[in-house]
C-alpha cells in the first residue's frame, strides 16, 4: 500500500529468491552497541544511581536504578539484538522495523542512564516525551503539507513561508477578534495564500517549482517582517497580543500514566494534528482522492488519459498543503499564546521538509521523522537542564546530527513521486 | 475622517528645537528584541521627544550590516552615533577613528587596542553595565521566594552579555543558601564550567516555552530567561503552569509585557535607555565626554524592578536582605564578579 | 535566456535559408523594435519595475503620512496620492543613491562609494552563487552554501589571525584554507549522497544549522578568542592575510571582487571547456546516460560538492579576509540563502550569476541608505528581491502586464516559459 | 458503434501532425492504421480520445457529432484506448490502475478495493488473462502490463477500442493471444482501431487498412494487399524489407561468458548461470521477451552491474569487476536499449552527445581541457557519415526524432576501433527506412571482424541479423539456435519451451502470423 512496499511476489516467485547476504547492518549494530557498552557501562565508575521520574495522575513516580549495571544490561540487550540481526542476515530472513526501533530505544536509555548517573535531578521521562511532541508539532504539519503537494507533483519548498504566514495571520486575527479559535481558522488561509502564489507561478507560468518555493520563503519573511516593523510595532496591543488556545484534557485518556498527559492534555491544535495524520494516512493510500493525487504525482499523463484533471488536482492539493502548513504556523502564536515575532519559525519549515523526505512521503513516516527530530532536540534540552559538561552549542547540534545519521544510515535512497517538480504541459 | 487644514501640512513634523542629530544602530536582534536594542531605542526616542533633537535609527540584520549602517549614518551627518551591543565594538571604533568630528557611543563594550588592552578614544564613549550586580539581587530574591527550592535561568545564545545575567543570578542564589542554610538549586547555568541551557536563537519563542516547561517539570518555580523575545515563551509557559514566576531582564517586564504582569516577580533592569538619554543630552548640550559610563547599583544604571504583584509574596526578610546586599555592593564591601563583565 | 528552446523555424540541414520577405526599411525598423521589445533584458527591466511598483504599495501602506491621508481620502484624494508618491519615491531614490551614485555627497569619492559598496556586497553572493549554480547544473540541490561559507570563513579566518606568514603567501594560504573548509563541509553531503544515497537537501540543511553552532562554539574557545575577552569575536586578521583594497582605504572594495570575476571565468571554463565540467553537466542532465557512458556518477556527486563548497568557502574568505576582517558568528549573514536565489536568477550560468549577484548586492547596499534616510525598514529589500526573481522567471506575466509583444508572435508555445534550472530536487 | 472522423487537423506549433484526416470505423470492424514513425497516428487517436483538442474537424459517434473536453468524455462515449506508451502508474497495483478515474467507493471516499479486484477478475476470466489484481504494475512483465491496459479499457465498457502499437512488446504467441482477443471483441460488436508497424499482423487481422503519411491519409487498402505494396505506400518510396548480407565469416572466439549469474536488489536471480561465446565477425542475437534477463546480461558485460558469479572474458581479459569506463576503454561499443534514458543527454548538443564516452581522451580532450574545434569537427563528420538529420550539430539532442537520436548513439559507439559491439533494441520504434540503415551499419561492423551481440525482442530483427540466436527465458538460456530458425519455434522458446519440444509443437500448431509467413512465402515462390 505504501509507495515503498516490498516488491510484489509475482517475480520473486518466478526467479529463485536468494537475497545477497549483507552483514552491513548487523555489523553496524554490533559496533555501536559495543562502543556504547564500553562508554556507558564498563568505563564509568560504579556505585552511582540514576533517577527517573514520571507523572501519573496526582503524583510523581520516582525510581532509581544502579547506573553501571543498568547501562551494561541495556547495552548487552542491544548486542543481543545485533546478534539477532546477524543471524537473520545469515539465514536471509527479513527483520521487521521493530528491531531497529527497539535497538534505538535501548541504546537511548543506556545513554540516559549514563548521562544522568549521580545527578541530583532525576530524569523526567514524561517531560522528555511531552517536549518531544511539542517540538514536533510544527514539523508534523509542515511535513504533511509538503507531502500533500508533492504527492500530487508540486514540490513545496515554501513550507517555511507557509508556517510563518500562518503564524502571522493567526496572531493578528486572534488579537483583532479576541479569539484564539478565530485565529486558528485564519492560519490555514494564510498558508493557502502562499500556496496560491506557488501554483500561479508553477502551474500557470510554468516557472521552476523550486525557484518559486525558495523565493516565496524570502517573500513571506520580507512581508511579515516589514509589517511587523511597521504596523505591528506601533499597535502591538491591538494587533499582536493573541489569546492562547486552551488546553483541553480528554477525560479518562489524559489520566493514563506517563503517556496520558503527554498525548491527551493538549490544545485543539495537537488533537487536530492527530486527526490530520490519521486521516491523511488513510486517505492518501485508500481513498479516491488519494489515489488520484498519487496518480497525478507519479504519472500525470496516465491520470489525464483516464479523465483526471491533472493541473486542477495539483492546484487543490497544493492549496490544501498550504492550508495544513498554515495551520501548523498557528502553533508558533495562538496555540501557545505568543505574539508574532520576526522570523519566529526559525527554519522549522526546512526541518519539516527534511522530515517529509525522511518519512518517505508518507504521513506516518512524516510523523515518525518529526518525532525523531523532536525527541533528539528535547533530549538535548532535558540533558541541558539536568546539567551537562558539554557546551551548549554542541548540545544544540544534536538533532541535526541525529537527522544526518538517520538519513544516511537508516533511510538511504528514497524515491520521490516520479513526476514531482515537472510541470504538466500537454 | 476629515481633512486637516491645508496650512497644517507644511508646519507638521520637525519641531524647530535643535538641529542636533542623534543616531543609533541596532545589533542583529533589531529594535523589537524586548532586550537591549529596544531599551536603547526607547532612550533615544525619549531624548528626541524631550530634547527636541532629531533621531535616526537603523536596524542591522547581521554583523555584516554594522559598518554600512554606521557609514550611512555618518553620511546623514549624525552628530552622535550609538551602537547597541558589544559586537559593534570594532565597527564603532573604526568609524570613530575615521570621523573625529562625529561623536560615538557604544553599549556593552569598551574599546581595546590591537593587543586587546583597553584604550580611550576622544570621541567614543563606552556605556557599560555591571549587570551581574543586579542579577545577583534578583537571584537572591528568586531563591528567597521559591517554594520548591529550585529556580532556573537560561539564555538565547551563549554570549557574554547574556551569561553575565546568569552568573549574577547563580551567585545571588548561592548567597541566599549561604545566609539561610538553604539548598536552593539553580538549573540551567553552571557558573564554574560556564555551561548551561540555551535555546539557540533569539527568535523561536516556542523553544523558550519548551525549555521553561522542562525547568518547571524539574520543579523550578522561578525562571529568569535571558533570551530577548524567546523569554516571552518562558513567560507563557510559566503562566500556563500556574504558580511559577518570571524574572524579567533589561526592562521592567511588569510594564513592558502587560500580558504577563501577574507572574513577574521582579526584573533585572539595565537602564540602557537612561544611559542613552543622558549621553544624548550631554552631547547635544555640547558636553560630550568619552569617559566610560558604568551603570551600577550605586548610580542606578542597573537595579531590580519593584516586586509589584509579588510585593506581598516576597518576605520582609528577603527585602531587608536585598537592601542590605545592595548597600554592601554599593559600598564595595561585596564584589559580584562575572568573567563576562567588561 | 531561453536558449533551451529549440528553434522549430530553423531550416533542416543542407537546405539554404528560406528567402525572407523583406518589405523594405520600414519593416526592418519594426523588426528591430520588436527585437528590442521582446528581448530578455527588457523583460528583466520590466520585472524589476513591476517588483518595485508592488513593493511601493507596501511602502506606501506602512507610511504614516499615507495612512493619515487615507483617513480623509474622499475629502482630499490628492493628499493621499502625493503622500504615497513621496513615501515611495523617497525610498527608491534613497535606494538608488545608496546603491549606485549619491549626487548629494560632499566629495566625488563619497558620491561613487555606493557603487563600490554594491560591488563589495556582491562578492560573497557571486562566489557562493557560482558554487550553487554548478551544483544545480550537476543535479545536486545544494542548499548548504550558508554552512559552507561559515566553514570557509572559519578556516580562512583562523589561518589569517593565528598564523604569521609573509605577504602574498599568507593571503594565498588563508584563501586555500577557506576553499578547503567550504569544500570539506559540502563534501560531507556529497560523500553521503554517493555512499548511502542520503538526500543532499536534508544533509545540507542540517549542515547549515550545525555550522552556525560550530562557529558559535569555536568563538568561545581560547584558540579563537581575543585574549581574555569573552566576546565571540576573533582577533583581527593579520594584514598580510587581507585581500588588498582596490581603491584605497576610503572604500571597502577589495581584491575579492577580482577574485569573484576570475571565479566566474573559471566556472565558465570549468563547465563549458573542461572535461570535468562536461561530466558534471552530463550527470546533471541525465545521470543514467552518463553512467552508461562510463562516467562515475557517484564520484561526480562528490566532486561537484567539493567544487561548489570550495566556491562557497571562497565567499567566506571574501567576508573574513576582505570585508569584515574578523571572524564573528554572523560572518555569513544570509549570503548562503540569498545565493540560492542569485544562482537561480542567474540560471546557474556564470555570467547570469555575476549580474544577479550585482543586482542583489545593489539592493543590499541601497537598503542601508533607504533605511537611514527614509526610515523604510530594510525588510522591504527582501520583498523587492523575491518579486524580481518571480517576475523574471515568468516573462509572460510581465509581458501581459506591460502589454509587450511575445517573442514568437501570438500563440507562442509554453515551452518558452519553462526553462527549469533544477530538474530534480529530491530524487 | 460507428465512428467517424471528418477533416481532423492538429498542429503542434508549426508542425502539422494531422492534416484534414477523414476516417470511418464501422461497427464491429477491425480497422488498421498504418504509417511510419511520426506519421501522426498516435496524434489522431489522441484527438479521437479527447486527449488533444483538434484545431479543425469533427468527430461523429453513430453519426452524431460529439465534443470531447477530455478523455473522460471520450470514455463516457464508449471509446477506450490502449496507449503506445503504457499509461499505467508503476507504483500502483493492477486493480488500482484499472479503476483509476472511475473508482468504486465505499463510504467516506474510500475505494472499494474488493469491487476493483472483482472487475479485474471478471475481465481476466472472460479473456483468459492471468493477471493478479494485487500485483504492483512495475513488477509485471510488459506483456502483462499490456493486458492490464486492455482490462482497463474493457472495464469501462469500451465499444470502440483503440490499440496503439499493442504488439511491439509481445512474443508471437502473446500476439496470437491478442489477435484472438481482438477477434473475440469484434464478434461481440466492439470496433477496433489497430495501429502497428508490422505489416504481417495487419494482414492477419484487419478488415480494412488506412495508411497515413506525414499527417495525411494517403490511401486505404484491404488485408490482402502485398507487404511491399503497403510498405511503399507508408514510406512513399520503395523499400527493401530484408537485409542483404553475406554469410558470417566467423573467426576465433573473442568473448566468452561463463556461468554468469546476476541478482537484482530484491535478491531475485535475473541472470541465471548463463554461458555462451561470440566469435569475431559473427552476430549473436539474444532473443527473448522483455524482462527475461537480457538487460542485466548486457549491463553486466558493460560493468553497470556486478554479477554474483561467473566471468566475462574478452580477448583474454576478464571484464567482471571492472568499471564501465575500463570496459569501454577495452574496446566495447554499447548501444543501450532505452536511448532517451541511457543513450543520449537530451539537453546536450548533438556534438556533445557524440563524445559522451570519449570526452576525456584525445583528440577531444587535451589534459583537462576540451577541444571544442575537434568536437565540432567530429560531429560534422559523424552526422554526415550516419546521416543524422539535424538542423545543426549544436541542436539539442532532445529535439531530434527518435531515429536520429539512435543514429547519434550508433555513430558515437561505432566511431572508435571496437573489439566487441553490443546493441540492445537497436531499431526499437524506428521506421522502415531507418531500420534499413541501422541494420546495414551493424552488418558492416560484423564484416569488419567485430564480434557483435544484438539484444532484441523483435523476432523480425533477430531473424534479419543473427548468425546465431541465444534465446533467454527467466534469466536462463533456453537454447542456442542458428540464424534463420523458424519463427514459431523461436516464439515458443521465448516462452520457455525447450528447443526440441518447441520444434515439435511448432510443426503442429502454427501461429496466425506463422501461417501468414508460410502463405507469404508460398505466394512469393509462386
Ligand atoms: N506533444 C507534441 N508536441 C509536439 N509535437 C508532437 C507532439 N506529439 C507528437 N508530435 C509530433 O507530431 C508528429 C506525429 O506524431 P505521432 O506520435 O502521432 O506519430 P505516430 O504516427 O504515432 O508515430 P509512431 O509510429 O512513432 O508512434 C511527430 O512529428 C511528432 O514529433
Ligand atoms: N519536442 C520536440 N521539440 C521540437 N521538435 C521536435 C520535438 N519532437 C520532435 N520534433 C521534431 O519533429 C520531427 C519529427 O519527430 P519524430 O520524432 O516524430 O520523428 P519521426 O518521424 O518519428 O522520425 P524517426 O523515424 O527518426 O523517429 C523531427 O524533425 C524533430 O526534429
Ligand atoms: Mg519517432
Ligand atoms: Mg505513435
Amino acid at each position: 500500500m505504501s509507495a515503498v512496499a516490498a516488491p510484489a511476489p509475482a517475480r520473486a516467485a518466478a526467479g529463485k529468491p536468494l537475497p545477497p547476504v549483507s552483514y552491513k547492518a548487523p555489523i553496524a549494530y554490533g559496533a555501536v552497541a559495543a562502543v556504547a557498552l564500553l562508554l556507558f557501562g564498563i568505563l564509568p565508575a560504579s556505585g552511582r544511581e540514576t533517577a527517573f521520574t514520571m507523572f501519573a495522575p496526582g503524583e510523581n513516580i520516582q525510581f532509581s536504578v544502579p547506573s553501571k549495571l543498568t547501562a551494561i544490561v541495556l547495552c548487552l540487550i542491544a548486542l543481543g539484538l545485533a546478534a539477532w540481526s546477524f543471524q537473520a542476515a545469515r539465514t536471509r530472513r527479513k527483520v521487521g522495523v521493530w528491531l531497529p526501533a527497539v535497538y534505538a530505544v535501548v541504546l537511548v536509555f543506556a545513554l540516559l542512564t549514563w548521562a544522568v548517573a549521580g545527578k541530583a535531578q532525576p530524569l523526567p521521562l514524561t517531560s522528555l516525551l511531552q517536549g518531544s511532541l511539542f517540538l514536533a508539532v510544527p514539523l508534523v504539519f509542515g511535513a504533511l503539507a509538503g507531502l500533500v503537494s508533492e504527492r500530487s507533483g508540486i514540490i513545496n519548498i515554501a513550507i517555511e513561508g507557509q508556517l510563518l504566514a500562518g503564524a502571522f495571520l493567526a496572531a493578528v486575527v486572534a488579537t483583532i477578534t479576541s479569539s484564539a479559535y478565530v485565529g486558528l481558522i485564519a492560519a490555514p488561509i494564510a498558508g493557502a495564500l502562499v500556496s496560491a502564489l506557488l501554483v500561479v507561478f508553477a502551474i500557470k507560468y510554468v516557472v521552476d517549482q523550486i525557484i518559486v518555493g525558495v523565493v516565496l520563503n524570502v517573500l513571506v519573511v520580507g512581508i511579515t517582517s516589514y509589517l511587523f516593523s511597521t504596523v505591528l510595532r506601533e499597535n502591538s496591543a491591538t494587533l499582536n497580543a493573541p489569546e492562547r488556545l486552551p488546553t483541553l484534557p480528554i477525560p479518562l485518556l489524559s489520566d493514563i500514566p506517563v503517556i496520558g498527559p503527554v498525548l491527551f492534555r493538549q490544545t485543539i491544535l495537537v488533537y487536530l494534528m492527530y486527526v490530520v495524520v490519521i486521516v491523511l494516512q488513510v486517505l492518501v493510500f485508500k481513498s479516491r482522492w488519494g489515489l488520484r493525487m498519487r496518480a497525478v504525482g507519479e504519472h500525470p499523463k496516465a491520470a489525464d488519459t483516464v479523465g483526471i484533471k491533472v493541473n486542477r488536482t495539483r492546484v487543490w492539493n497544493t492549496l490544501l498543503g498550504g492550508a495544513i502548513a498554515g495551520l501548523g504556523g498557528a502553533f508558533f502564536t495562538v496555540a501557545n499564546g505568543l505574539a508574532f515575532g520576526k522570523e519566529m519559525t526559525g527554519g522549522k519549515g526546512f526541518i519539516a521538509l527534511a522530515a517529509m523526505i525522511l518519512g518517505r512521503w508518507s504521513p506516518k513516516g512524516a510523523l515518525a521523522a518529526a518525532l525523531l527530530f523532536g525527541f533528539a532536540d528535547n533530549l538535548q534540552v532535558v540533558l541541558g537542564i539536568i546539567g551537562t559538561p558539554i557546551p551548549s552549542q554542541i548540545m544544540l547540534m544534536t538533532p541535526y546530527i541525529v537527522t544526518i545519521f538517520a538519513v544516511a544510515g537508516l533511510v538511504g535512497r528514497v524515491r520521490a513521486p516520479a513526476a514531482e517538480g515537472v510541470a504538466y504541459v500537454k | 475622517g476629515s481633512a486637516p487644514e491645508e496650512s497644517d501640512d507644511t508646519a507638521g513634523g520637525g519641531e524647530a528645537g535643535s538641529d542636533f542629530k542623534a543616531c543609533m544602530v541596532s545589533d542583529s536582534g533589531g529594535f523589537e528584541d524586548k532586550s537591549f536594542n529596544q531599551s536603547g531605542a526607547e532612550g533615544l526616542d525619549r531624548a528626541a521627544e524631550e530634547l527636541g533633537i532629531e533621531e535616526v535609527k537603523v536596524e542591522s540584520t547581521a554583523e555584516t550590516d554594522f559598518t554600512p549602517n554606521i557609514d550611512s549614518l555618518v553620511q546623514q551627518d549624525c552628530n552622535l552615533i550609538i551602537g547597541v551591543g558589544f559586537l559593534l565594538e570594532d565597527p564603532i571604533q573604526a568609524a570613530a577613528e575615521a570621523n573625529p568630528d562625529v561623536e560615538f557611543a557604544l553599549i556593552d563594550s569598551a574599546f581595546t587596542d590591537e593587543n586587546f588592552e583597553p584604550v580611550t578614544l576622544d570621541n567614543a564613549k563606552p556605556l557599560l553595565f555591571n549587570t551581574q550586580e543586579a542579577a545577583y539581587l534578583a537571584g537572591y530574591v528568586a531563591a528567597g521566594t521559591s517554594t520548591t527550592g529550585t529556580v532556573a535561568t537560561f539564555g538565547g545564545i551563549q554570549l557574554p552579555s547574556v551569561s553575565i545575567f546568569m552568573d549574577g543570578f547563580v551567585d545571588g542564589v548561592a548567597k541566599y543558601n549561604e545566609d539561610n542554610g538553604a539548598d536552593v538549586q539553580v538549573l540551567g547555568w553552571d557558573k564554574e564550567a560556564q555551561t548551561g541551557s540555551f535555546t539557540g536563537d533569539f527568535e523561536n519563542q516556542t523553544n523558550g516555552q519548551n525549555l521553561a516547561t522542562g525547568f518547571i517539570d524539574q520543579g523550578a518555580d522561578v525562571i529568569m530567561p535571558v533570551a530577548g523575545p524567546v523569554g516571552l515563551g518562558a513567560a507563557a509557559a510559566a503562566q500556563e503552569a500556574g504558580d511559577v514566576s518570571i524574572v524579567g531582564v533589561d526592562a521592567d517586564w511588569f510594564e513592558t509585557s502587560p500580558d504577563y504582569s501577574s507572574i513577574i516577580l521582579t526584573s533585572v533592569m539595565k537602564e540602557i535607555g537612561q544611559a542613552v538619554y543622558d549621553t544624548v543630552k550631554e552631547a547635544s548640550a555640547g558636553s560630550f565626554s568619552s569617559e566610560p559610563y558604568v551603570g551600577t547599583l550605586e548610580n542606578e544604571g542597573i537595579g531590580i524592578a519593584p516586586f509589584h504583584d509579588f510585593d506581598s509574596v516576597v518576605t520582609d526578610e528577603v527585602k531587608t536582605a536585598v537592601e542590605d546586599l545592595k548597600a554592601q555592593i554599593v559600598s564595595g564591601d561585596l564584589v559580584v564578579e562575572s568573567i563576562s563583565q567588561n | 535566456m531561453s536558449q533551451a528552446t529549440p528553434a522549430p523555424e530553423q531550416p533542416p540541414a543542407g537546405s539554404t535559408a528560406p528567402a525572407r520577405r523583406d518589405d523594405g526599411l520600414e519593416s526592418r525598423a519594426q523588426g528591430a523594435l520588436r527585437e528590442m521589445l521582446t528581448s530578455s533584458w527588457l523583460v528583466t527591466v520590466a520585472a524589476l519595475v513591476l517588483a518595485l511598483v508592488i513593493s511601493g504599495v507596501l511602502i506606501a501602506a506602512a507610511d504614516s503620512a499615507v495612512q493619515d491621508a487615507a483617513g480623509y481620502f474622499f475629502a482630499r484624494p490628492a493628499d493621499f496620492f502625493s503622500a504615497a508618491w513621496n513615501a515611495v519615491w523617497g525610498a527608491y531614490v534613497a535606494l538608488f543613491q545608496g546603491a549606485v551614485f549619491d549626487p548629494g555627497a560632499a566629495t566625488f569619492a563619497r558620491a561613487i562609494r555606493p557603487l563600490t559598496e554594491t560591488m563589495t556586497w556582491s562578492v560573497p553572493l557571486i562566489l557562493a552563487g557560482l558554487g550553487l549554480g554548478i551544483g544545480f547544473r550537476a543535479g545536486m540541490f545544494n542548499i548548504g552554501a550558508q554552512g559552507q561559507i561559515i566553514l570557509g570563513a572559519i578556516f580562512a579566518g583562523y589561518i589569517g589571525f593565528a598564523w604569521d606568514l609573509p605577504p602574498v603567501l599568507h593571503l594565498l594560504l588563508a584563501v586555500i584554507g577557506g576553499v578547503i573548509g567550504g569544500g570539506l563541509w559540502a563534501g560531507i553531503a556529497g560523500y553521503l549522497k554517493a555512499r548511502t544515497g542520503a538526500n543532499e537537501v536534508i544533509v545540507t540543511i542540517m549542515l547549515n544549522n550545525i555550522a552556525i553552532y560550530l562557529v558559535g562554539y569555536l568563538l568561545t574557545t581560547s584558540a579563537f578568542k581575543r585574549g581574555d575577552s569573552n566576546n565571540p569575536v576573533s582577533p583581527p586578521v593579520a594584514g598580510n592575510a587581507l585581500y588588498p583594497q582596490l581603491l584605497g582605504s576610503q572604500f571597502r572594495l577589495h581584491l575579492g571582487f577580482v577574485v569573484a570575476i576570475l571565479a566566474a571565468v573559471f566556472v565558465w571554463w570549468l563547465m563549458n571547456r573542461s572535461t570535468l565540467g562536461f561530466a558534471f553537466r552530463a550527470v546533471g542532465s541525465n545521470p543514467n546516460a552518463a553512467r552508461t557512458a562510463g562516467i562515475n556518477v557517484n564520484r561526480m556527486y562528490l566532486l561537484v560538492m567539493l567544487v561548489a563548497g570550495g566556491l562557497a568557502g571562497m565567499a567566506g574568505t571574501a567576508q573574513v579576509l576582505g570585508t569584515e576582517k574578523v571572524l564573528t558568528a554572523g560572518i555569513a549573514a544570509s549570503f548562503g540563502f540569498d545565493a540560492i536565489t542569485v544562482a537561480l536568477l542567474g540560471r546557474s550560468k556564470p555570467l547570469g550569476t555575476f549580474f544577479a549577484g550585482l543586482l542583489f548586492g545593489a539592493l543590499r547596499a541601497g537598503g542601508f541608505a533607504m533605511q537611514s534616510r527614509t526610515g523604510t525598514p530594510i525588510d522591504i529589500v527582501l520583498v523587492v528581491q523575491s518579486l524580481v526573481v518571480l517576475f523574471i522567471a515568468a516573462p509572460p506575466l510581465v509581458r501581459a502586464v506591460f502589454r509587450l509583444p511575445s517573442p514568437r508572435g501570438p500563440g507562442a508555445q509554453p515551452a518558452e516559459l519553462a526553462a527549469p534550472v533544477v530538474k530534480e530536487a529530491a530524487a | 458503434m460507428k465512428l467517424e472522423l471528418r477533416g481532423i487537423t492538429k498542429r503542434f506549433g508549426a508542425l502539422v501532425a494531422n492534416d484534414h484526416i477523414d476516417l470511418v470505423v464501422e461497427p464491429g470492424e477491425i480497422h488498421a492504421l498504418l504509417g511510419e514513425n511520426g506519421a501522426g497516428k498516435s496524434t489522431l487517436m489522441n484527438v479521437l480520445y479527447g486527449f488533444y483538442d483538434p484545431d479543425d474537424g469533427e468527430i461523429l459517434v453513430d453519426d452524431r457529432p460529439v465534443e470531447f473536453a477530455g478523455p473522460g468524455d471520450a470514455m463516457a462515449a464508449g471509446i477506450g484506448m490502449v496507449h503506445q506508451h503504457f499509461m499505467l502508474v508503476p507504483v500502483f497495483t493492477v486493480a488500482e490502475n484499472v479503476v483509476l478515474g472511475y473508482e468504486p467507493v465505499k463510504g467516506g471516499g474510500l475505494i472499494d478495493l474488493a469491487e476493483a479486484r472483482r472487475r479485474v477478475k471478471e475481465i481476466s476470466d472472460r479473456f483468459g488473462f492471468d493477471v493478479d489484481p494485487d500485483a504492483m504494475v512495475e513488477d509485471l512483465p510488459v506483456g502483462a502490463q499490456q493486458r492490464v491496459e486492455i482490462i482497463k479499457a474493457l472495464s469501462r465498457d469500451a465499444r470502440v477500442l483503440i490499440l496503439d502499437e499493442p504488439t511491439a512488446v509481445l512474443t508471437p504467441q502473446e500476439t496470437d493471444e491478442l489477435i484472438a482477443i481482438m477477434r473475440q471483441l469484434k464478434a461481440a460488436g466492439t470496433s477496433i482501431v489497430f495501429i502497428t508497424h508490422k505489416l504481417r499482423e495487419v494482414r492477419a487481422v484487419a478488415d480494412r487498412i488506412t495508411v497515413i503519411r506525414r499527417g495525411k491519409v494517403v490511401g486505404s487498402a484491404w488485408p490482402d494487399a502485398a507487404e511491399t505494396e503497403l510498405a511503399s505506400l507508408m514510406v512513399g518510396r520503395s523499400v527493401s524489407l530484408g537485409v542483404d548480407r553475406a554469410p558470417a565469416q566467423a573467426g576465433e572466439v573473442a568473448l566468452r561468458v561463463r556461468d554468469l549469474s546476476v541478482l537484482d536488489e530484491a535478491g531475485v536471480r535475473q541472470v541465471d548461470d548463463v554461458s555462451f561465446d561470440v566469435a569475431r565477425g559473427e552476430i549473436v542475437a539474444v532473443a527473448g521477451v522483455q524482462g527475461n534477463g537480457q538487460t542485466e546480461l548486457t549491463e553486466v558485460i558493460l560493468g553497470l552491474q556486478q554479477p554474483v558469479a561467473g566471468s566475462v572474458v574478452l580477448d583474454g581479459t576478464e571484464l567482471v569487476g571492472r568499471t564501465v569506463k575500463q570496459v569501454l576503454d577495452a574496446g566495447v561499443g554499447f548501444v543501450p536499449e532505452d536511448r532517451t534514458e541511457d543513450g543520449v543527454v537530451a539537453d546536450f548538443s548533438v556534438a556533445e552527445n557524440l563524445i559522451l564516452d570519449l570526452y576525456d581522451r584525445a583528440p577531444f580532450a587535451r589534459g583537462i581541457s576540451l577541444d571544442p574545434k575537434r568536437v565540432q569537427e567530429n560531429a560534422e563528420r559523424r552526422t554526415v557519415e550516419f546521416d543524422v538529420r539535424t538542423p545543426s550539430v549544436d541542436a539539442h539532442a532532445g529535439t531530434l526524432s527518435g531515429g536520429n537520436q539512435q543514429k547519434v548513439v550508433l555513430a558515437r559507439e561505432m566511431s572508435r576501433p571496437l573489439r566487441l559491439f553490443i546493441a540492445s533494441q537497436p531499431t526499437r520504434g524506428l521506421d522502415v527506412g531507418s531500420i534499413e540503415f541501422v541494420h546495414k551499419r551493424i552488418v558492416q561492423e560484423r564484416d569488419s571482424g567485430t564480434p557483435v551481440i544484438i539484444v532484441s525482442t523483435e523476432l523480425d530483427e533477430v531473424l534479419a541479423l543473427a548468425d546465431r540466436i541465444v534465446v533467454m527465458y527467466r534469466g536462463r538460456i533456453v537454447g542456442v539456435v542458428p540464424g534463420g530458425t523458424d519463427r514459431d519455434v523461436l516464439g515458443l522458446m521465448m516462452a520457455g519451451v525447450p528447443q526440441a519440444e518447441a520444434v515439435q509443437q511448432a510443426a503442429t500448431h502454427h501461429t496466425v502470423l506463422g501461417e501468414a509467413d508460410i502463405e507469404a512465402s508460398e505466394e512469393e515462390s509462386k
